[in-house]
């Protein structure tokens, strides 16, 4: 059961939607299929097609926040280096860090989840598939906004953070900070709308018989990023919304003349943008957890200790905040609580680190370059969390806060911690998303030149901090005496140019050339290893039922199949939320151009009400079109629907 | 928010294709829209895009001299447009203490600048020559004292207390007590009397 | 029913789904839990916005700052609008549960009625907050509260006409009756934010 | 994190002496004072754990991987682990977990023992300073008793060795953050609020600071210096700062005066002892008396001080001071009225 399948396996069902005609689809797959051409493209509910572009465009997105940061580097790489001046080179590391932690790091991992989770537990679509394509299309189209402006001359230039007043109505000069705010609002309803999609199909979709405990690791970090997005979201969703009130209608939120407070901001902001780290970082954890279990060929130690220190590390996440603003005169007591809270939180990522080692010291490795980047994973982020315990010593940190000292950390902790792991989630899954396998020899060259480049990039940062380089400059004198180190950084960075460089050519070559992966290329252990790579419309032909934790490694893991769903109109089984024990049946929406078209409506209103308050009320009447459009069943559909109905 | 009406209606929503071009088209043209006017508007001009040389202050007798046109029709609107060009005629309308008379414009020992009155006229070059060479009954003449370009930015934010500028680049409000409506948020006063009427002069 | 095409299909049937029924009320419902989630969300939102409240009162001097409070009659008014209204809401709900098309048909009118009286007398409570969203900072946190309650409640009762009319068109299913109950559920959630918005707006100022 | 060390203290013995020599010190390895003290040695006890903890982590992980046995993904894997438990990983695992509580325990204890020690820098007979943050420079108002003693400058502090300094922060504009890094950790200045920062100086020095909260265009730009001087010679500097400006003493400075109260300079600027009192750009007083002019832009030379007048903007984009396209004649003199401002 383990042995992968030859790779004739993989033959005429891999990518169905390419090869075969529509009504051949429409026969084979019924109401899973989608619509031929290029609108049916537009309007796929397939949460496999849906989750392939949101990661490909949030992978664009990574790429177009690297080149900013290569040519802030080719700016500092230099003391008084005249390549950028002040005005562009603000722009530039605002939307840089904006386009990370907004249209990259949050977003690729709710996209990695929208393909993988449905697989690995067993359902045959995302719970609210067309809310899936909607969030899709207002994330892309938020993110094309924000480039645009950026090549507009009207990039953010306050920040990613945007502290007030410097993003505020007084010296946040023309439309710049109103565009970031915008650029919030519609990541967060895309990232929120995600969440309760993945939370649902996580508690109601499971295989029958994947009680709680049989949950893999991967899902429950994806469960606890998910309810970590819906409380910690909001915050800065109230915080930009005020913002664009404060500049556009004349509210005094953050007018301390008028009893507005500028530190309102920075509680507001870090109340989100704290948790926003470990929402980038926990889905890594997952990824780490999946890639062990598999190349150790073992179940991964202690499954009930992770789980409980991804809850603890959600719930910890919340009461951090404020060691973001030890420099701004927070009482004593205060900081002695935020900086027990921010070395208490190291305890649960600790535990999983001895985890995953205990795994790899008891496993039987097989080494391929998914390991590699996981490897990569454990040298990288132990040091970045050893540099931010340094940072939770308030005393400390009011040395080292502002400083490349922390530069240093946060890229440590979040390449180390989120974009290895990633790496390694894309050279893993690959296979499972195209049929086909990554070059080997290309994927080490990868993890190396990757490697190297980010330890040569980073680690003089920490030196610089040290030495009084504070963060957000666009030039230094050469007297300061900064100036080696910034270059030898430059190289570096250059060096993670190249490695990106080289897995897009892997990519690209792989996915026509690569070798056939067959079902289960690894001999893993969980469900989206049970079906084609890739997987056919309605994944699962019948859906299966589990009795295990490794359904595919234990004898019997997989209990049967369950009959008597319809294919047309599409159904799937709905399960009990603690024993996975079937519930009922339930229908699921079919393609439809609508959640693109809302999306549309949506966005017009978003980038209006960026100049007018007014577009708030004309906006919303197409917003309220295109959405009773969505909403209204057709005869036809309901006619379906009634012949499958059976009454609770 | 309108989130919540989505995910209440996908489960009924099941429709077929409704062409998405019209939209599209509409977006693509907001968006062209927005393309022209934001490079103009956001522009950071720190260098002066006019001769740095404080140009001597032009003697004018009315605003129809060719001089005047000239300037208001070649300089003038590049700042007009510009929202930074705006913040900074804010910001020296308060540090050369123009407040101390205007009383943000208000008017106080001088004229209110906010209404839709102009004595010497609403026209840029009017306003120009009314900072440089000064006016009788009090306003001071600042010819040689400001540069040209501040000049100019000192113009285009007169003329934005009176809503005479485009609302996406009038200043927004200051992080200051709330003494009047943000320019960016007043409707447009047209000028009721403009040119250089000798008897409003003397009412004076 | 399609051939099997994916692996282990040969595997022994364990379940059949054929029997179990189609949708379902409450908790067993994919939308109960989806609505559950939007709430979760709004209900942050309306939190922070509270917090934002307070925290701009620990900064002031007096409270409401140079500013009579909100007066009581208008809002007052529409708490006892809410209040009422969960009545023909809860109707709504049980003739849903029990497939009562036409309880179900009259009970959304009736909300809807309730829903339109409560926008009017919001608008006219926006005539007597004694404060403008640039008046202070104040004025906008009670703008910001406000505001954001009228959004669900304008969103909400126009969820209801669009149900509403479809009740009375020929695309009535099952599943319709669920949406009915959820359409009511999210109507008790708006009630629920109101009425501590209620209390922040118009009781603490006072009595606080 | 050893290597950081070591790299950290080559870098600094190879760097440190000539920037010390050009831009003043900064650096949070030297300190030179009790405040940047205490913290530094918390560095090094955090450093030192840290490090330890790193080499054992990654020990254990690449020993592990090392000595682990090879696999196949075709080999059925070893689910054994799921039916019967793993006391001995679960023991080492609790041993690790008990080890790191028990290290964060020390590390809490060191910080908030460093906490307590930076807050009983003693302050009786400290030094008054009120400093203002504006974008893009610093004013510095020295406090006295006597009103008429207090006198005020711009980017450039002189403060008594041993003698401790409680600096008052306020913002003018923008949030902005004062750090010395060899004197103490960072401020925010904050608009709407006031706090404080308490240091000392333990050794004469030129030591650089620097705004380190993002405020706008000109943040790289926003120097500001410490000079730490025996008490006898910051009493003296006091002193001749609280006098006005020396009236000019040739023809040539004549002009330059008449220059500056005439052109654009004396709208923003003040010169006490003359009619230019402007207060919205640095106090000009004893300008040449300064290193830098610019917030540390440039050199304070009679050439750097032309340039700088004729066009702040090439040296420093974007901020508030105008380009003043004066005829050469005024120029020079104007360059050599403000030499004279000692």
């Amino acid at each position: 059961m383990t042995a992968a399948s030859p790779p004739a396996a993989a033959g005429p069902v891999s990518r169905p939607h390419r090869r075969e005609p529509a009504f051949e689809l429409r026969q084979r797959y019924g109401g899973w299929a989608d619509k031929p051409g290029f609108l049916g493209a537009l309007s796929t509910v397939d949460h496999k097609r849906i989750g392939r572009r949101f990661i490909v465009s949030a992978f664009a997105f990574f790429v177009l926040g690297g080149i900013l940061a290569a040519l802030m580097r080719l700016q500092l790489a230099r003391p008084d280096s005249a390549l950028i001046g002040p005005d562009l080179y603000n722009q530039l590391f605002t939307t840089h860090g904006t386009t990370m932690m907004f249209l990259f790091a949050v977003p690729i991992m709710q996209a990695m989840a929208v393909y993988i989770v449905p697989l690995m537990v067993g359902a045959r679509n995302i719970a609210f598939p067309r809310l899936a394509a909607y969030a899709y299309w207002i994330y892309l189209f938020g993110g094309v906004m924000l480039y645009a402006a950026l090549v507009l001359d009207v990039g953010p230039d306050a920040g990613w953070f945007s502290y007030t007043p410097l993003a505020g109505p007084e010296y946040g000069v023309g439309k710049r900070s109103d565009f970031w705010a915008q650029l919030i609002t519609f990541t967060e309803v895309s990232g929120l709308v995600v969440s309760v999609q993945l939370i649902v199909t996580i508690f109601k979709l499971r295989a029958p018989g994947m009680v709680l405990t049989r949950i893999p690791l991967l899902v429950w970090t994806m469960l606890v990023t998910s309810f970590m997005i819906i409380f910690a979201m909001p915050a800065v969703m109230v915080a930009s919304t005020s913002l664009i009130l404060d500049r556009l209608v004349g509210t005094h939120f953050f007018n301390p003349a008028e009893g507005g407070d500028a530190l309102l901001w920075q509680h507001l902001f870090w109340f989100f943008g704290h948790p926003e780290v470990y929402f980038i970082f926990l889905p890594g954890l997952g990824f780490v957890s999946t890639i062990v279990g598999t190349f150790a060929r073992r179940p991964v130690f202690g499954y009930v200790a992770i789980v409980l220190s991804l809850i603890a590390t959600g719930f910890f996440a919340f009461g951090l905040w404020v060691h973001h603003m030890f420099a701004t005169n927070v009482p004593e007591l205060g900081k002695s609580f935020f900086t027990a809270a921010s070395m208490v939180i190291a305890i649960p990522t600790a535990t999983q680190i001895f985890c995953w080692i205990a795994t790899l010291w008891t496993g039987r490795i097989v080494w391929r370059t998914p390991l590699l980047f996981i490897v990569g994973f454990f040298l990288i982020l132990v040091l970045g969390g050893l540099t931010g315990i340094m940072l939770a010593a308030v005393p400390l940190d009011l040395q080292i806060h502002d400083t490349f000292f922390v530069v240093a950390h946060l890229h440590y902790v979040l390449i180390g911690g989120a974009v290895f792991p990633l790496f390694g989630a894309f050279y893993y899954w690959f296979p499972k998303f195209t049929g086909r396998l990554l070059d080997e020899r290309l994927g080490r060259w990868n993890f190396w030149l990757f490697f190297i480049g980010f330890n040569v990039a980073f680690f003089p940062m920490h030196i610089l901090g040290l030495q009084g380089m504070p963060r957000r400059i666009y030039t230094y004198a050469a007297d300061t005496g900064w100036g080696p180190l910034n270059l030898i950084s430059s190289l570096g960075a250059f060096t993670i140019a190249l490695s990106v460089l080289l897995f897009i050519v892997n990519v690209a070559w792989s996915a026509k050339r690569g070798l056939q992966a067959g079902r289960d290329p690894w001999g893993a252990s969980t469900l989206e290893w049970a079906t084609d790579s890739p997987p056919p419309p309605g994944n699962f032909h019948p859906p299966l039922a589990v009795a295990g934790r490794e359904p595919l490694w234990e004898e019997g893991g997989i209990a049967g199949r369950v009959d008597g769903l319809h294919d047309d109109p599409p159904e799937l089984l709905v399960t009990s939320l603690l024993d996975a024990t079937p519930q009922h049946r339930i229908v699921f929406p079919t393609p439809t151009i609508w959640p693109l078209v809302a999306a549309i409506a949506t966005t017009v209103l978003f980038i209006g009400s960026i100049f007018t308050p007014w577009a708030i009320v004309w906006g919303s009447i197409p917003v309220a079109i295109t959405l009773i459009g969505w909403f209204w069943p057709s005869k036809d559909e309901t006619l379906k629907h009634r012949k499958v109905e059976v009454k609770p | 928010m309108s989130s919540t009406r989505h995910l209440r209606g996908t489960h009924e929503a099941a429709r077929g294709a409704a062409a998405p071009g019209a939209p599209l088209r509409i977006v693509a043209v907001l968006l062209a829209v927005l393309a022209l006017a934001a490079c103009e508007r956001e522009a950071r001009r720190f260098e002066p895009p006019v001769g740095k040389a404080i140009t001597p202050p032009p003697i004018r007798m009315s605003a129809i001299q060719p001089a005047a046109i000239d300037t208001t029709t070649t300089i003038a609107p590049h700042y007009e447009v510009n929202a930074y060009a705006l913040s900074e005629g804010k910001r020296l309308f308060s540090w050369y203490n123009c407040n101390g008379c205007h009383a943000n414009g208000g008017g106080d020992k001088g004229p209110a600048l906010m209404d839709d009155t102009w004595i010497y006229g609403s026209e840029p070059s009017n306003i120009y020559a009314t900072i440089v060479e000064g006016r009788p009954n009090g306003m001071p003449s600042f010819g040689g004292h400001i540069p040209d370009n501040e000049l100019w930015e000192l113009v285009a934010y007169v003329r934005s207390m009176s809503g005479l500028v485009p609302k996406s680049a009038a200043p927004s409000r200051n992080d200051d007590i709330q003494a009047k409506k943000s320019e960016n948020r007043l409707l447009p006063e047209p000028p009721q009397s403009s040119g250089v009427p000798p008897a409003s002069e003397r009412s004076q | 029913m399609t051939a099997p095409v994916t692996p282990f299909a040969d595997r022994p049937a364990v379940i059949d789904a054929a029997p179990l029924p189609s949708f379902a009320f409450g908790h067993k419902s994919l939308m109960w839990w989806g609505t559950l989630g939007m709430m979760a969300i709004e209900g942050m939102a309306f939190a922070l916005a509270a917090v934002m409240y307070f925290y701009i009162w620990s900064r002031a001097r007096a409270w409401p700052p140079d500013v009579l409070p909100p007066e009581l009659r208008w809002g007052s008014l529409n708490l006892l609008i809410l209040l009422v209204s969960t009545i023909p809401n809860e109707y709504t709900k049980r003739a849903a549960e029990r497939f009562d098309l036409r309880g179900v048909r009259i009970g959304l009118v009736a909300c809807i009625l309730f829903g339109i009286a409560f926008i009017g007398v919001r608008a006219l409570e926006f005539t007597t907050l004694n404060v403008y969203w640039d008046t202070n900072a104040y004025g906008s946190a009670v703008y910001l509260l406000l505001g954001l309650h009228t959004v669900h409640l304008v969103t909400d009762v126009a969820d209801s006409v669009v149900l509403a009319v479809l009740m009375f068109t020929d695309r009535i299913e099952g599943s319709r009756f669920a949406d009915a109950s959820e359409n009511a559920m999210y109507w008790y959630f708006v009630v629920a934010a109101w009425l501590p918005i209620y209390a922040i707006l118009y009781l603490a100022p006072r009595w606080m | 994190m050893n290597r950081a060390h070591r790299a950290a203290c080559c870098a600094v013995g190879a760097l440190a002496p000539a920037a010390a020599a050009a831009a003043g010190m900064h650096d949070a390895l030297q300190p030179a004072g009790p405040q940047a003290g205490h913290v530094h040695a918390l560095w090094l006890l955090l450093l030192g754990v840290c490090t330890l903890v790193y080499i054992l982590v990654v020990g254990a992980l690449l020993i592990g991987v090392a000595r682990a046995r090879r696999g196949d993904e075709r080999a059925p894997a070893d689910v054994a682990s799921l039916a019967q438990d793993e006391p001995r990983l679960r023991q080492s695992v609790g041993a690790a977990i008990g080890i790191s509580i028990a290290l964060l325990a020390v590390l809490f204890g060191a910080t908030v023992v460093t906490d307590r020690a930076l807050a009983r820098l003693p302050l009786d007979g400290a030094l008054h300073i009120k400093l203002t943050g504006h974008q893009w420079w610093w004013e510095a108002s020295y406090d006295d008793p006597m009103v008429s003693n207090i006198f005020s400058t711009a980017n450039e502090l002189h403060i008594p060795v041993g003698r401790p300094v409680l600096l008052t922060l306020e913002a003018s504009d923008v949030i902005h953050s004062v750090w010395f890094p060899d004197l103490a950790g960072k401020k925010d200045l904050i608009p709407g609020r006031t706090a404080t920062l308490a240091l000392r100086a333990d050794q004469p020095g030129l030591y650089r600071g620097q705004c380190a909260e993002f405020c706008g265009y000109q943040h790289a730009k926003m120097v500001l210096y410490v000079v730490a001087e025996p008490a006898a010679q910051y009493e003296q500097w006091a002193a001749h700062s609280r006098a006005s400006a020396p009236p000019p003493a040739n023809d040539e400075t004549r002009r330059g005066q008449q220059v500056f109260m005439q052109s654009t300079c004396a709208m923003c600027h003040a010169i006490s002892g003359t009619i230019a009192n402007g207060q919205q750009a640095p106090d000009l007083t004893h300008v040449a008396s300064r290193q830098t002019i610019g917030a540390g832009t440039l050199p304070n030379t009679p050439s750097a001080l032309a340039a700088w007048i004729i066009d702040p903007q090439l040296a420093k984009p974007g901020a508030n001071m105008p380009p003043n396209g004066l005829p050469p004649a005024d120029l020079q003199a104007l360059v050599a009225y403000l030499r004279t401002l000692q």
